[in-house]
């Protein structure tokens, strides 16, 4: 796997590599530009196939999205997972659609959780799992999930508290503490 | 077709008769109960053991049928997701007269463990009216059954009037659904 | 006189999410022409319940409720999943026995999840005698979950450094009583189902896979393994004791509806198989090493992807975390998604409308998973 | 005078071939759930159904045609009851059975589908518009086996009066047409189950394809009317089949177990087969039934 | 054609002859689920102890604390309130609960026709299943999420250790301290143990993640001296700790003495910012714990604060009464420096005579004397006023001020079972005599702590109970004799703790070099000017006071031992706190001795 590693570094300019906890699992960070590049690579001379997901996370502190493809070869038994930064205030990539027909719709559900936008995928603006959503895409760090809910949907038991029992102790004899 | 803002047309008016009747037919009610095959949340893995072989809820007189029309039950199996809920209203408004729902879990009650959540509706009572709720995630299907047995002793009683009270305050229940619900006007891919 | 175009002599069908036919709370937007589909659209979102994100708004110990609510049938493979996971990420060593209890159950469950599935496709053909036989077999195996952990359903297990309580007294013997009970009932089901001439008429040709799919869009599970493809995660990568585990990867050459029927059929027996060498094979000793404090149990920050074997394919978590007490991002792999979008897009042109529902419940997609 | 005779008979036969009907759903819920290991409902279940369905309301409208239908059907049912003598030459029970009566009975068995694929058709629901395509394919399908069937036993015995044709087969067990001409039987019972839509050619009511097939949208009074013309319909098409295969009754009792062998032969296969598709239901028809009836076809021609 | 295909799954019918396996519910009884099912709570409120831990691990908010009693140490007298419109049986709850208290049942069927009847209090909500609680969801002993042993604190060898000054406890190394601290829950059950409301569960937390520094300031919000207190403390906390019920508690002292312990110079790392001076002037008479609190924390608040001590050092009772294997010297002079360093001024060697006190009635605008109990109680028998017999707190004093005092195969008695006796044996043994206890009571009497009587047991020194001194005589060659009779132990009310009574008739004697009377302390008031002490209220031998600590004279605060019944030095910082805010708020003229 190491000189997979190394021979993918010959080709391409690899950020960051990373071997997962486990023996057959290595994380490998490239360029935006050269992912397709990558993956195409990766799929016709690397026998990586597979691809299990596509996933996104939200690093709201350094206003990055991170696109993570997962991969995984047949023959080699490995698991790859390559992974890019894009800009958060500018949500945009290009499909991977011709290289992995099932990224369709990871795609999708990215465009509508994250509000990622990928170039490319014909069918990414239709609903996903939500219907007529107003605000912004949930799975943002930023949206909070709590106070919609409780504002949209209601709570039958709001008047009782979640109690601070270390309140109550400290309340409970010496008025001194108290303000 | 005119642009109907519900999905009734109007609301269906109430219906009486003697109080013998009544009792025979309550009676008959609660002996035949036909639950509509609609699995609206995860609760609907408990529903086939119940109606199968091992727990046989048959036995009294509870089968599942395939349409909302010929239901009189409509099982709310736990957490009702928005787009969910949309379908659930349409098919309770399809069933007829006199219908009865059964809140299964923790999720028709207060949101149960996804009381946080963006895309499930809390109090279920709010949009459809509740006639008996069974506590647990999931309850087993015992426990369902003794819902059913409560629901029946109900229905006899002539309580069940969970229908009566929203065409009643049907504008109410509309006022709640609005609420959550944006687009009223059926979306293409439903019927 | 007007000629009718394509068009006007498609129907457009509505197939969901209240329809006998769906296997859970999704729907199917099909286009007919007289009894044949030309296209399908899958739509999903009816359970929607945003667990990625609550997730993320929980403590790693709190989440283990949830992911056993991810894939309903299924809990025991999320929460193996996501144990392993967060094992993984922070080093937790597990017990010998614990792993194979977690074996013992991930079977369990493999096994309870295939007999509901044989009610299911012999139910989508009207064959109700057969739901009502098995469903009710499956509830023993139901009872003895209920016996190990307390839940019939959701068993909130397996937890990481282990699982949550030792076997009771004397339940290997009552796992060997359930497993003598179904196989002695099981020629009956192949009369009933695996043998019937309808049946097979039904199944067989139906949903013809191409097999160069199988890689292309990433079909895993029982429906690869219909094509004759070997792809089992059990022994590609083997995870808990599936490596001292003696058993083949079972596979079949029809790539329709029948083979996968088949392979699930004998999986069923491999199943059974795989429990009586577990319980023969598990060792005695501790089954939990005690975590960190949970209230506070922070993870070093990191990054993984585990997968297992469910009943239906490959299924997987990536987990990525930031060194806080919440994990910063779980996403499931649910193994329908492929199945359910891309794959049955491909199949359907020319299917009748009576294979539909047959189709989607032999292709096994389970809702919850792909929307979670 | 004797035509209100006719008409209380005729209805203690439509009241009690009703009340049979419904216990024979019963019965035959009770039989398959201990097939399928289960206690099963009571066998008096489907009255308590019938009534809960008599007293839903119905908000419903799809026009002149969904009320109709049901009509159809119930008429169709109850004209086949009446029509087929449950005991020949009884004066009560003979009912309105006439020398061409046959006819007439083949005509009432299409009425009632006709009329509730019309219902179907028009009730503005998708799959139960589905349905009707699907019936009056596997009734085509269906009814040429039966119709050789029918027409060998009309040619055989030179009559279309079913009456006469009970006649014919008195004298012993083996002098009914079930014995006599064996394959012209299978032929006519196999059509029989595709008539009673019982599984593996129950393509209508497929509740897991079309929802459940014609009768989607329809339910409360207009269901119960459904329900109740199914099961005068039913009845009625055992008695014929017992009048045609098994030598008709001479008193009430043979009549119960005849029907009920017949009805047991419905339920033992229908249990155990899940569904065809409908191209194969009627390709199954067009074949094997077919080619069986038209050995005993060919004898009859040749003799 | 497929015949077999055909004609198989007729074969099927042979499931009709076999018995149906329906459960019959509910018409026919009721199926019960199995042993470890998961079902509807059970809470034993008496044992429950409200610590909220349960509320703090459910993930749906399903469980919220309501007021069920008045709270009392060690309870807050909150239980948890279950809605199951929230839960979602997971017991997380169970594993997690720290008393047991809290089971499931294996109870199922729950069902109601309005929403609102979802919400239970178990153990106040009778809803039927309390009596079927044999079966369930039990917590397991070995398997739950708590971790109920505590890392075991290094020791000197007892051997070694009779024979030097030097500190007995070796404190907690770091990796030690993180694996301590990370067992606490946090529950906040402690802080109604700690007189002065130490944010405990803060600090341990900050301990956990490694983090000292923000630890020792949590701890300076309210303890000016912590290391005294991680090391002498009585910990009274611990004894409320949650983790206590089915285990040990957390060690809460030694992991106060491990984070304060790793500093050498407190200056640099205690945020202590003192306001600007503010004018107003507070004199404190003693300089020991409470004093010593409220100078730092008044002068934290812009108060300039003097202190006057007799003592060459400040500390009080916990420089000259604490033997110094137990908090040495220069643990003390860390903290003191610290308390210095803010502004506060101590006179050292400046006893307050009652002239002086008259002026310092003048010139500060309050004055706060925390004199504490420097006399020893004598035992009231004949005979006392013997030579060889001392005081406990004598004894200590000249030890802790250094006198050079050997009592080497001396046998010496104390007479006693507190700490001081304790302190005062085990100093006699490290001076090297025999010594030994006798007291009252039996050992399970004793109001020292169970550490310090186990330490007894380590340096082998034997502890005497149920022994009644009845009077001192000369012994031969120089000794004293002790007559003493023997006790039986009388238990008048059922709950009550069982009283001493003198068995009759005979007497016994030991034969000793010296006899230390260690049965308790008294004030020492002859500082205050007549008039005052005359007209001071008094509650028995000590002071009274209010909740703000004010005395019964205006502009005169007390506190420390000299108020206070439980003699120790974390309730007097509490006292010294609770001035602190009497004080603050005289001054700002919130509250006046009118309105008293």
């Amino acid at each position: 796997m190491e000189d997979l590693i190394k021979r993918i570094e010959s080709i391409f300019k690899v950020l960051k590599k990373e071997r997962g906890k486990r023996d057959n699992l290595w994380i490998i960070e490239v360029e935006k530009d050269s992912l397709h590049a990558v993956l195409s690579y990766l799929k016709d001379n690397e026998s990586f196939k597979h691809l299990a997901l596509v996933s996104c996370v939200d690093w709201i502190e350094n206003n990055k999205f991170q696109l993570s493809y997962i991969l995984w070869s047949y023959q080699k038994r490995q698991n790859l997972i390559v992974k890019i930064f894009i800009d958060r205030d500018k949500p945009e990539f290009k499909t991977v659609l011709n290289l992995f027909p099932q990224a369709e719709i990871y795609e999708r559900e990215i465009r509508e959780l994250y509000g990622v936008s990928f170039e490319g995928n014909p069918t990414q603006n239709e609903d996903f799992v939500l219907e007529d959503w107003e605000e912004m895409p949930p799975m943002r760090r930023d949206f909070d999930t709590l106070k919609y809910s409780q504002e949209k949907y209601g709570d039958r038991d709001s008047e009782v508290q979640k109690t601070n029992i270390r309140k109550i102790i400290s309340d409970f004899t010496d008025e001194w503490r108290r303000k | 077709m005119k642009d109907n803002k519900y999905f009734l047309d109007d609301k269906p008016d109430k219906i009486s008769y003697s109080e013998v009747w009544q009792k025979f037919f309550n009676w008959a009610r609660a002996k035949s109960l036909w639950v509509v095959a609609y699995g609206t949340g995860c609760g609907s893995i408990e529903i086939p053991p119940m109606v199968t072989s091992r727990f046989d809820a048959e036995r009294f007189g509870v089968s599942t049928v395939g349409t909302p029309r010929q239901a009189d039950v409509l099982i709310i199996s736990g957490y009702l997701a928005v787009k969910t809920l949309k379908r659930v209203i349409r098919v309770y408004e399809q069933m007829q007269s006199p219908k009865y729902v059964v809140g299964l879990g923790a999720c028709t009650v207060n949101g149960g463990m996804y009381y946080d959540s963006y895309n499930t509706v809390n109090l279920v009572e709010l949009y459809i009216p509740i006639d008996v709720y069974v506590a647990g995630c999931m309850p087993r299907p015992e426990a369902i059954l003794a819902g059913f047995a409560q629901l029946m002793k109900k229905i006899k009683e002539g309580r069940a009037d969970g229908w009566k009270h929203y065409l009643d305050n049907f504008e109410q229940y509309r006022k709640n659904q609005e609420k959550i619900i944006k687009n009223w006007k059926i979306p293409n891919y439903n019927w | 006189m007007k000629k009718f175009s394509k068009k006007d002599r498609e129907v457009k069908l509505f197939v969901g999410p209240q329809h006998p036919g769906v296997t859970g709370n999704m729907s199917f937007e099909i286009t007919l022409e007289g009894d044949i589909l030309t296209s399908v659209k899958t739509h999903v979102g009816y359970l929607h319940r945003a667990f990625e994100k609550l997730m993320e708004r929980r403590l790693f110990i709190q989440n283990f409720p949830l992911v056993c609510r991810i894939c309903v049938p299924e809990s025991d493979t999320n929460e193996e999943n996501y144990a392993r996971a967060l094992e993984e990420l922070s080093g937790i060593e597990v017990p010998e026995r614990a792993k194979w209890i977690r074996t013992l159950v991930l079977e369990l469950s493999r096994l309870q999840m295939f007999m509901r599935w044989i009610g299911g496709i012999a139910g989508t053909m009207g064959l109700s005698t057969a739901p009502q036989w098995s469903v009710g077999d499956r509830d023993y195996i139901l009872d003895l979950f209920e016996e190990l952990t307390g839940g019939r359903i959701y068993h909130i297990y397996i937890l990481p450094g282990g699982v949550r309580r030792d076997l009771p007294e004397g339940f290997e013997e009552r796992v060997l009583k359930v497993m003598d009970y179904l196989e002695k009932k099981l020629p009956d089901y192949d009369d009933l189902i695996f043998e019937n001439a309808v049946f097979k008429k039904r199944l067989k040709g139906i949903a013809k896979i191409d097999p160069s799919w199988v890689e292309e869009i990433g079909v895993t599970g029982p429906v690869a393994r219909a094509c004759g493809f070997p792809f089992d995660v059990r022994k590609e990568q083997p995870y808990e004791v599936y490596d001292k585990l003696d058993f083949e990867i079972i596979t079949e050459n029809g790539c329709d509806l029948y083979s996968m029927a088949m392979v699930r059929r004998r999986e069923i027996d491999l199943s059974i198989n795989l429990i009586r060498q577990i319980i023969e094979k598990m060792p005695k000793g501790d089954v939990w090493t005690p975590l960190p404090n949970v209230l506070y149990w922070k993870i070093p920050a990191g990054e993984t992807y585990v997968k297992s074997e469910a009943t239906r394919g490959e299924f997987g978590y990536y987990v990525v975390t930031d060194g806080s007490d919440k994990p910063r991002r779980v996403h499931v792999r649910g193994v329908s998604t492929p199945h359910a979008y891309t794959l049955l897009e491909r199949l359907v042109p020319g299917m009748n409308i009576s294979d539909f529902s047959v189709a989607i419940v032999g292709l096994q997609t389970c809702p919850p998973e792909i929307e979670r | 005078m004797w035509i209100w005779y006719k008409v209380l008979y005729a209805l203690i036969v439509v009241i009690g071939g009703l009340a049979y009907g419904l216990l024979l759903g019963g019965i035959s819920r009770k039989i398959t759930a201990r097939l399928q290991g289960r206690r099963g409902p009571s066998v008096f279940q489907n009255y308590i159904d019938l009534i809960k369905l008599i007293r839903k309301r119905t908000a419903i409208s799809h026009g002149v045609m969904f009320f109709l239908a049901p009509m159809f059907r119930l008429l169709g049912g109850i004209g086949v009851l009446l029509l087929v003598p449950i005991i020949a030459n009884n004066t009560a029970l003979s009912n309105f059975s006439f020398g061409g009566d046959l006819i007439v009975v083949l005509y009432f068995m299409v009425f009632g589908c006709l009329g509730m694929a019309l219902g179907a058709a028009d009730s503005g629901h998708p799959h139960s518009a589905l349905a009707p395509t699907r019936g009056l394919a596997q009734m085509a399908g269906y009814e040429l086996p039966f119709l050789l069937s029918v027409i060998g036993l009309a040619i055989a015995h030179n009559t279309v009066s079913l009456s006469n044709l009970v006649a014919a087969q008195q004298g012993g067990i083996l002098h009914w047409n079930l014995f006599q001409y064996p394959f012209l039987s299978i032929a006519g019972l196999i059509a029989m189950l595709g008539m009673y839509m019982a599984y593996p050619f129950s393509v209508v009511m497929a509740p897991q394809e079309i929802a459940v097939g014609p009768p989607t949208e329809y339910s409360s009074t207009f269901l119960s009317f459904m329900f109740t013309g199914r099961s005068i319909f039913g009845v009625g098409k055992y008695v014929l089949f017992m009048d045609l295969f098994l030598g008709g009754a001479t008193n009430l009792v043979e009549a119960f177990v005849k029907t009920f062998v017949l009805f047991l032969f419905v339920v033992f296969i229908s249990n155990v087969f899940p569904r065809y598709r409908t191209e194969q239901a009627v390709r199954f028809f067009w074949t094997y039934p077919l080619v069986i009836g038209l050995i005993d076809f060919i004898r009859i021609f040749i003799k | 054609m497929d015949i077999k295909g055909i004609l198989k799954p007729l074969t099927a019918w042979k499931r009709a002859f076999q018995p149906p396996h329906t459960i019959e519910v509910p018409n026919k009884g009721k199926r019960e689920a199995a042993e470890r099912y998961r079902g509807f709570h059970y809470n034993d409120i008496d044992k429950c102890i409200g610590c909220g831990t349960c509320s703090a691990i459910c993930e749906n908010e399903a469980i919220k604390m309501v007021k069920v009693r008045e709270p009392q140490k060690g309870d807050s007298g909150y239980r948890p309130r279950i809605d199951y419109g929230r839960c979602c049986w997971c017991a997380l709850c169970v594993d997690v609960c720290p008393t047991g208290s809290l089971e499931m049942t294996n109870e199922y069927v729950w069902v109601r026709e309005s929403a609102d009847e979802f919400i239970f209090t178990p153990g106040v909500d009778i809803i039927g299943h309390e009596e079927k609680r044999d079966k369930g969801y039990k917590k397991d002993e070995k398997l739950n999420f708590l971790h109920l042993e505590r890392v075991p604190m290094r020791e000197l060898d007892g051997k070694e250790r009779t024979k030097t000054f030097a500190e007995v406890v070796l404190g907690y190394l770091e990796e030690e301290a993180r694996r301590e601290a990370e067992r606490c829950i946090g529950c906040g059950l402690c802080i109604s143990g700690c007189p002065a409301r130490m944010h405990i569960p803060d600090y341990i937390r900050a301990i956990a993640e490694g983090d000292d520094v923000k630890s020792l300031n949590i701890i300076y919000e309210n303890n000016p001296m912590p290391e005294m207190c991680g090391k002498v403390c009585t910990r009274r906390c611990e004894f409320e700790c949650s983790l206590g019920h089915l285990g040990d508690p957390v060690a809460i002292r030694w992991l106060k003495r491990y984070v304060v312990e790793q500093f050498d110079d407190l200056r640099k790392y205690v945020k202590a910012e003192p306001q600007p001076l503010n004018g107003k002037k507070i004199g404190i008479v003693g300089a020991g714990p409470a004093g010593l609190t409220a100078a730092y924390y008044l002068r934290l608040k812009g108060y300039e604060t003097e202190i006057f001590e007799a003592a060459p050092k400040a500390g009080g009772m916990t420089f000259l009464g604490i033997p110094k294997y137990r908090f040495p010297i220069p643990s003390l002079d860390k903290q003191v420096e610290l308390i210095e360093s803010v502004g506060v001024k101590i006179h050292y060697n400046s006893p307050v005579t009652d002239k002086k006190f008259k002026e310092m009635l003048e010139e500060y605008d309050a004055i706060f004397i925390a004199t504490g109990l420097p006399k020893g109680m004598s035992m009231r028998i004949e005979g006392e006023n013997h030579p060889k017999v001392t005081y406990a707190i004598d004894f200590l004093r000249r030890v802790n001020l250094g006198e050079k005092i050997r009592l080497d195969g001396e046998d010496v008695v104390i007479v006693g079972g507190g700490n001081v006796a304790i302190d005062a044996v085990r100093v006699a043994k490290r001076l090297g005599a025999n010594s030994f206890i006798a007291y009252r009571r039996r050992v399970v009497d004793m109001p020292a702590d169970e550490e310090e009587i186990e330490a007894t047991e380590h340096e082998g020194i034997p502890i005497y109970t149920q022994i009644i001194p009845l009077r001192v005589e000369d012994g031969p060659e120089g000794k004293v004799k002790l007559i003493y009779g023997k006790a039986k132990m009388v238990q008048e009310k059922p709950g009550e703790r069982p009283r001493p009574v003198l068995i009759e008739g005979k007497e016994y004697e030991y034969v000793v070099d010296r006899i230390i009377v260690a049965i308790g302390q008294q004030p020492e008031l002859s500082y205050l000017p007549e008039d005052i002490r005359n007209k001071i209220e008094m509650n028995r031998r000590l002071i009274k006071v209010n909740e703000r600590q004010m005395t019964s004279i205006e502009k005169i605060f007390a506190g420390g031992d000299l108020t206070n019944w439980t003699a120790d030095a974390i309730s007097a910082i509490a006292d010294g706190m609770r001035a602190v805010k009497g004080i603050e708020m005289y001054l700002n003229g919130e509250i006046s001795w009118d309105k008293k």
